[in-house]
């Protein structure tokens, strides 16, 4: 239980990632690998948070004059975190345009049909 | 005390977050997936609040939850709703 | 068949991530050292940048070029969507059906409020959590329920265009600006101001308006593009 | 020495360049260059200057130099080259991409004069690379058959290559050196093993290109479907560099002391080459004498008769050695002087089969006596160069204790007459077809060109000493003994050789023969209707020609002349096709599939480290 | 001296400025990014004398390396910036007049963008940073192989899109092993972190694990490289020019320089040689039997990625500055080969190799560059691809190892594969077809436009140049071998 209660984050963060790549790599439907490529994304930023996690640490801000840094957690990850939501949200969205264009050329998004290109 | 509920919170959350994973997985409407992507982005955003993110927690809330979800269910709209042909 | 062999072989890149995150324990202070970057963050960021929140310092100046960098996917998300949908010929697509009056009605309320909740957010980054990103996320948001529920409403995509464009100068010339006055780009030149008001932080709270801005711009423009292509 | 290769270089992008104002003055360029090359070469006999053209190319000089040796080779190709691009002054004309054409004819001209300039093995190699493909366009210049032809040469051209570079580069690993005088004696010193390799990859890489027989099926192709001055250069000069290749490797770098030693080691590879060069001359002797297209006949003749070279030329003895060049320079001779002559008849027949073709000597009587001489010096008839280096070498075997492969070489010049009469009687002698009544004769450039070597074949002939002197030099230069020669043979007690004793016997013969024939009954002359026919008139269209000239012999023989080498090949290359296909499958299309592919490699990785700690 | 931080902000700032220029008028825009790559290129060779001695260290935001996020502007990195500078500038200006249709001037802003993140990854010092640049270049190139709306281009630019995310995902994965591991994100810092182990354990391993299969995706070795044949033929020429030149040579920057430098694991220099091989026979075999050029073109791109590989794999000074010359050669020729089969399918309509004949007649100035840029791949003298080669198998050779030995065999014969389809192609080109008269062949010549020319002649003197005289480039390129051998001297240089 006690391996539970230190490592859910992690569990959730590597379940998220393992989850999304099953997703794009068994699942057929291209909306599907989609979201599952958001679900890796958000995996790999959950288990960066977590990793910049310190015990007891408060959020890096500083509100309060009387706050002290040896107290708060590692802002770099949360930084870098930001980026990575953002560089997500527009690999997503440009996912999303080309599954459209994808849909007008071939009237299906099942990736199995869609096999012109091979060889 | 308090830890160990917290902690026993956590473990839930994960779990739903998993399951939820799971769901959009399995689920045959994309719309449902979607709603389904949504709300695991949600429970991430609250795993980083309570991991003393609050910068990033608003910006998955905000872009993974509402933003990305609009946009799926707009580009679904837009080709076929159901995952089988 | 293909599920179970990736099954397995998940299977062994979560041994192997398993593996790894048992080297690092959750919740341990990994960045107890003084020569570490997150540590120095911690200690410095008040001093050097004058940014009470140091995630906002990390992200706008020990950082900066991420943060650039990361404009620009946004940026190339944007012209790559805009490229993926163009269409030779703007075709007139049905008239969209107007949405419910009490939607309408909401979206308008709601509207204005959501701006100003975003612009409220992008101006505080230095302060409190949220920063430019968020705001301007939320400023899109607002303006995608403006243009569901407002069906109405038509933005010219040109203003979308200028304003990212120029705030995406303004952030670069902001950089220029700090290669030409400190010696290195994007340096935070100017005078740091009271810790913990508005006006402090130097560059920051300008750097994240022109953030803000942009990536309203960007990602409304984004949705615009999608939903036209939607009718 | 920079001038040369400035001239042949410059040469062909000005006439290139100056194609495109006016053809006329591509055509004078391109002869004042290949005229200026033979100055220049000739003007630097037995002078023996070196230079640097570039200090530093991949960390190691590009240096040429010269000396007899290479003098000998480069003079050849000038004197080939100058002839070949005068006789393709008619021959090209009208045809397409003419400006193109004369570009790789002088390209690949100073490609081979670097060759047997180069001073280090990575100048060597370089200009042989530019030769290759340069030929490789040549080649395919006539399309149809000749792509494929032009396909099977650069393949094995590029197969040749690569195993040379790898020669080259084994060498340089462990001497750290390209040039050639200082490879020569360190080479001396390695271990025989090493050696032996190194020196077996050069001489793959050699044989290849002059065509030594299991490596030999680019060649027939290539010679017949390349345009015919080029195959003239192609026969008499190109497929020698091989030959140099292989006298820079064993007389050079492996020294002709330890060739010819008596090591368990040399002793094999010595009669290896040796084997190859007789079956070399055996087998194709008699394919040639199978075809039914002249240029074929030919270019299976090249073969063989680099066959002969190869023998001489491995044999190792000073005599052998001058049996080997010597009948190179003959072979360059005579070969493009055949060419020349079929392509002449080409020129204004438009067809190469022998079956079609005939009764031409009234037609064409110059190109006829020109072809007559060169087949004579094919055959090795006295008076013709021909005879001087196959004499030469029929001494050094039987000498040598080796009358068997003299015997092997014996067989092929019977069979080198066969098919030499056989071009001579099918393409000038017998009936002539109606549709060749109104052949003209050959140009006047190409008419030229047949006299000069005509006159080279008869000249070499009767005062074999001019290049048997040079030959001799270049012996001693690398350790070899010295022979007593004289202008008109040599003159020791193993090898004595004198064409004034062979010219009076022959100019006796020749009296004696005379007088019988006025003697005896005077011949009557027969036209051509007059023969029997059940008295009907044979219509002009069923003449009789000859088509299966050698139907016996043909039944014979032909069960064992298959081209088994090219049938490997080709077996071989269709196996890679397949394969390739096969392999080309693995991108199946799937996105899903190429994910897989992704955690596939990312799982072995991870797999890999955590069970067996490979890394 | 200039600050090298102008290589990118100078383009990116064009970049975002375009737009606006494009209200006044789309003609000022199509310039920008031949202005943008002009700067770049004159900064960029201005500075290489400068850098050959010690790299610059640049700061951005002012603060000392292991804080702020630097540049690192050493040999290496400005050697490839020029390169790309160079080949970019050929391709935009080839973009001038090719691109006409669609959204032009969002594709020039693409373009330059594109060209903005490979130079940023060369660049940069700081391992996330150069995660945000080569997404950058990714999502731009995803963007860009779309850019003509068709049926393949959509379906290749998805297909590139996938492969791409999981590799950039399982990139970032490695950075954040790292990251919670060594608390910095600095690669001079990751570096002296790591020491001199030779052997890494186990956490370390699976993280350079992960960034490997993650960048290798773009370097597009053998199994993470399926996405390349099908975005390479599909994209627009100028973008499967700079693709294959540029993209997938920054690709193979990024492991290179996390093996190398990063972690120094010489474990895994094995591993890439072996990879390497791979790679070239998998990508020559299925070139050989293509019929569609331009993915042709594209597996021989495969093929030469495995070359590059296997000759950096080696870790020896010749072997490196090999591989970096290959790259080099390869970037030139490859990129002139897209470009000029780009006006050729152009003309003919088809991208067959059949539909090429005739083409020496009908195009002679393109179809000469073309046969030239194939020479060249296939490594014949006097063009840059020979001293590559050559480089190349001498290093192996010198290697003295029985294993090298077998390699090298199967990496010529890997090489014979390659000549023998370039080598068709160069026939179908000048020897097939209806056979003309001399003079009914002017009427129908029907030459690629003057824009599209001056490029591909500007790369094939190039070629012609570095084949003929290449010591200067070698030598440079031995200094950036150097740099990549000596981690520690990078790490001095980076933290003082």
């Amino acid at each position: 239980m006690s391996f539970l209660f230190e490592n859910s984050y992690y569990i959730a963060a590597v379940g998220l990632i393992l989850i999304g790549l099953y997703i794009m790599a068994a699942k057929k439907n291209l909306i599907k690998v989609i979201i599952g490529l958001s679900f890796f994304e958000t995996g790999i930023n959950v288990l960066l948070i977590a990793a910049g996690y310190i015990r007891g640490g408060s959020a890096p801000i500083f509100s309060h004059p009387d706050m002290q840094a040896g107290k708060m957690v590692d802002p770099t990850p949360q930084a870098l975190v930001l980026t990575a939501i953002v560089i997500g949200v527009a690999v997503l969205a440009l996912a999303l345009s080309l599954a459209v264009r994808l849909y007008e050329h071939h009237g299906t998004l099942n990736l199995r049909k869609i096999r012109e290109l091979k060889w | 005390m308090l830890a160990t509920v917290q902690n026993c919170m956590v473990i839930a959350l994960t779990v739903l977050m998993l399951a939820g994973a799971v769901c959009a997985c399995i689920f045959k409407d994309l719309i449902s997936a979607v709603i389904a992507t949504a709300f695991v982005s949600l429970l991430a955003a609250l795993f980083f609040f309570l991991l003393h993110a609050p910068d990033v927690a608003m910006a998955e809330a905000s872009i993974g939850a509402a933003l990305t979800t609009a946009i799926f269910v707009i580009a679904i709209k837009k080709t076929a709703r159901s995952e089988e042909e | 068949m293909r599920s179970l062999i990736a099954v397995i072989l998940l299977a062994v890149i979560g041994l192997g991530l398993a593996l790894c995150l048992s080297d690092m324990p959750f919740g341990a202070n990994h960045i107890a050292t003084a020569e570490k970057a997150g540590r120095h963050y911690l200690e410095k960021a008040p001093q050097e940048t004058g940014s009470a929140n140091v995630v906002t310092a990390v992200v706008v100046t020990y950082r900066g070029f991420d943060t650039l960098g990361e404009v620009t996917v946004l940026f190339i998300a944007a012209i790559g969507l805009g490229m993926v949908l163009y269409r030779r010929k703007k075709q007139e697509g049905k008239p969209p059906q107007p949405a419910s009056f009490v939607l309408q009605t909401g979206c308008c309320f709601l509207f204005p409020l959501i701006l100003i909740l975003g612009v409220y957010i992008f101006l505080h980054g230095h302060l409190t959590p949220g920063g430019g990103f968020q705001g301007g996320v939320i400023v899109a948001s607002g303006f995608l329920l403006a243009y569901i529920g407002c069906a109405d409403m038509k933005i010219r995509h040109r203003w979308f265009e200028a304003t990212e464009s120029l705030a995406g100068s303004a952030f670069v010339i902001a950089g220029m600006a700090g290669l030409a006055a400190g010696g290195s780009f994007l340096m935070n030149f100017m005078p740091k101001g009271n810790f913990n008001t508005l006006f402090s932080a130097g560059i920051i709270p300008i750097i994240y308006i022109a953030i803000g801005l942009k990536v309203g711009a960007e990602l409304t423009g984004l949705i615009a593009n999608l939903l036209e292509r939607a009718e | 020495m920079q001038i040369i290769l400035l001239t042949s270089f410059g040469g062909a992008f000005a006439t290139y360049l100056l194609a495109k104002i006016s053809s006329r003055l591509r055509d004078v360029c391109a002869v004042i260059v290949s005229g200026l090359l033979v100055v220049f070469v000739a003007l630097l006999y037995n002078k023996t200057p070196a230079a640097t053209l570039i200090p530093s190319f991949v960390g190691a000089p590009l240096t040429v130099r010269l000396n007899m040796l290479s003098w000998f080779f480069a003079i050849a190709i000038v004197v080939v080259g100058f002839l070949s691009i005068v006789f393709s002054f008619s021959y090209i004309k009208g045809k397409e991409r003419a400006d193109f054409y004369y570009l790789m004819m002088l390209l690949v001209n100073a490609g081979m004069i670097g060759i047997v300039l180069s001073a280090d093995l990575l100048t060597f190699y370089i200009f042989w690379e530019i030769m290759s493909w340069g030929a490789f366009l040549l080649i395919s210049y006539n399309r149809g058959p000749a792509l494929r032809a032009g396909m099977k040469y650069i393949v094995m051209s590029v197969i040749g290559s690569v195993v040379m570079l790898a020669g080259i580069l084994s060498l340089y690993a462990v001497y750290e050196t390209f040039v050639f005088s200082e490879l020569a004696g360190r080479i001396a010193s390695a271990s025989p093993a090493y050696s032996l390799a190194c020196a077996s990859m050069l001489c793959i890489a050699f044989a290849i290109k002059n065509a030594v027989v299991p490596l030999h099926t680019w060649l027939p192709d290539a010679h017949s479907e390349a345009p015919a001055p080029f195959s003239a250069v192609l026969s008499g000069i190109l497929i020698k560099m091989g030959t140099y290749g292989l006298i820079l490797v064993l007389y050079l770098f492996v020294g002709v002391k330890l060739f010819i030693s008596p090591t368990y080691v040399w002793r094999g590879f010595r009669f290896v080459l040796l084997v190859l060069a007789s079956i070399t001359i055996l087998v194709p002797s008699f394919i040639a004498v199978m075809q039914n297209d002249a240029k074929k006949v030919l270019a299976w003749s090249s073969i063989a008769q680099a066959g002969y070279i190869i023998l001489g030329i491995t044999f190792g003895t000073t005599l052998g050695f001058a049996a080997g060049m010597f009948h190179f320079l003959n072979h360059a001779t005579f070969k493009a002087l055949l060419f020349f002559g079929i392509g002449a008849v080409e020129y204004r027949t438009k067809t190469r089969d022998l079956n079609s073709l005939g009764g031409l000597l009234k037609r064409m009587p110059i190109t006829f006596i020109a072809v007559l001489v060169g087949t004579c010096g094919l055959i090795g008839i006295p008076l013709t160069n021909g005879f001087v280096s196959k004499w030469l070498l029929y001494k050094t075997l039987i000498l040598e204790g080796s009358p068997f492969l003299a015997f092997i070489a014996l067989i092929g010049t019977w069979g080198t007459i066969l098919y030499g009469y056989k071009l001579l009687h099918h393409v000038f002698l017998g009936q002539l077809p109606e549709k060749y009544k109104n052949v003209r004769k050959a140009p006047a450039s190409m008419q030229f060109v047949l006299i000069i070597l005509s006159l080279a074949v008869v000249v070499l002939g009767i005062l074999p000493g001019i290049p048997l002197k040079l030959i001799n030099t270049i012996a001693v230069s690398m350790g070899m003994d010295s022979m007593n020669i004289n202008i008109f043979g040599i003159a020791s007690e193993t090898g004595a050789l004198n064409t004034v004793n062979i010219l009076s016997v022959l100019a006796a013969a020749g009296i004696v023969v005379w007088i019988i024939l006025k003697a005896s009954k005077k011949s009557t002359r027969i036209s051509q209707e007059d023969n029997y026919a059940a008295g009907a008139a044979i219509p002009a269209e069923r003449y009789s020609y000859t088509v299966d000239f050698y139907n016996p012999l043909y039944r014979m023989i032909r069960r064992y002349l298959r081209d088994i080498f090219d049938e490997f090949y080709y077996w071989i290359a269709g196996r890679v096709q397949a394969f390739s296909d096969m392999v080309r499958r693995l991108y199946v299309g799937d996105v899903g599939c190429y994910a897989m592919y992704i955690l596939l490699f990312l799982s072995a990785l991870i797999l890999s480290q955590v069970w067996w700690r490979v890394w | 001296m200039v600050n090298p931080v102008l290589l990118l902000a100078v383009p990116l700032g064009l970049a975002f400025l375009t737009p606006l220029l494009a209200f006044i008028s789309d003609r000022i825009a199509r310039y920008v990014p031949v202005a943008g790559m002009l700067f770049n290129c004159v900064v960029s060779v201005s500075l290489i004398p400068s850098v050959l001695n010690r790299p610059i260290i640049v700061q951005t935001g002012g603060f000392a390396p292991p804080f702020g996020i630097n540049l690192v502007a050493g040999p290496l990195g400005i050697t490839l910036a020029a390169v790309i500078a160079l080949v970019g500038l050929a391709v935009s200006v080839y973009g001038l007049a090719y691109v006409k249709e669609g959204a032009t001037v969002k594709y020039h802003v693409l373009y330059l963008l594109l060209l903005t993140g490979a130079t940023g990854v060369v660049l940069t010092g700081d391992i996330f940073n150069l995660f945000v640049f080569y997404e950058i270049l990714c999502i731009s190139s995803y963007a860009l192989v779309a850019y003509s709306g068709d049926k393949n281009g959509v379906e290749a630019a998805v297909k590139y899109l996938i492969q791409g995310s999981i590799g950039s995902g399982l990139a970032l994965i490695g950075i954040a092993i790292l990251y919670g591991v060594f608390g910095t994100l600095n690669m001079a810092d990751i570096a002296r972190n790591i020491g001199s182990t030779g052997i890494l354990n186990t956490t370390l391993f699976i993280a350079l694990a992960f960034m490997v299969a993650g960048f290798g995706v773009e370097a597009a070795v053998f199994p993470l490289n399926a996405w390349l044949p099908d975005a390479h033929s599909s994209a627009p020429a100028p973008i499967s020019a700079i693709l294959s030149g540029i993209a997938i040579k920054v690709g193979i920057y990024v492991v290179v320089r996390i093996v190398f430098t990063v972690f120094g694991a010489p474990s895994m220099f094995m591993l890439l040689v072996v990879i390497g091989v791979v790679t070239l026979l998998i990508g020559e075999m299925s070139a050989f039997s293509q019929n569609n050029i331009k993915r042709m073109l594209a597996y021989s791109s495969v093929g030469q990625v495995g070359l590059i590989v296997f000759a950096l794999g080696m870790a020896t000074t010749g072997g490196i500055s090999g591989g970096l010359f290959q790259i080099i050669s390869h970037a030139l020729a490859k990129s002139l080969l897209f470009l000029a089969t780009g006006y050729m399918i152009y003309r003919s309509g088809s991208m067959e190799i059949s539909s090429l004949q005739g083409m020496g007649k009908r195009m002679p100035l393109t179809c000469c560059a073309f046969t030239i840029g194939a020479f060249s791949l296939v490594g014949l003298p006097p063009f840059a691809g020979f001293p590559g080669k050559f480089m190349i198998v001498r290093a192996a050779i010198a290697q003295q190892q029985h294993l090298f030995t077998f390699l090298i065999a199967l990496v010529l014969f890997g090489t014979i594969i390659e000549a023998c389809y370039f080598f068709r192609i160069v026939q179908a080109a000048y020897f097939t077809g209806p056979r003309e008269e001399p003079d009914a062949g002017k009427q129908r010549r029907e030459e690629a436009p003057l824009f599209a020319l001056a490029p591909m002649l500007g790369l094939l003197v190039f070629i012609i140049a570095l084949g003929v005289y290449p010591e200067p480039v070698i030598r440079l390129l031995d200094s950036c071998a150097a740099e990549l051998l000596n981690r520690f001297d990078y790490i001095k240089g980076v933290l003082g």
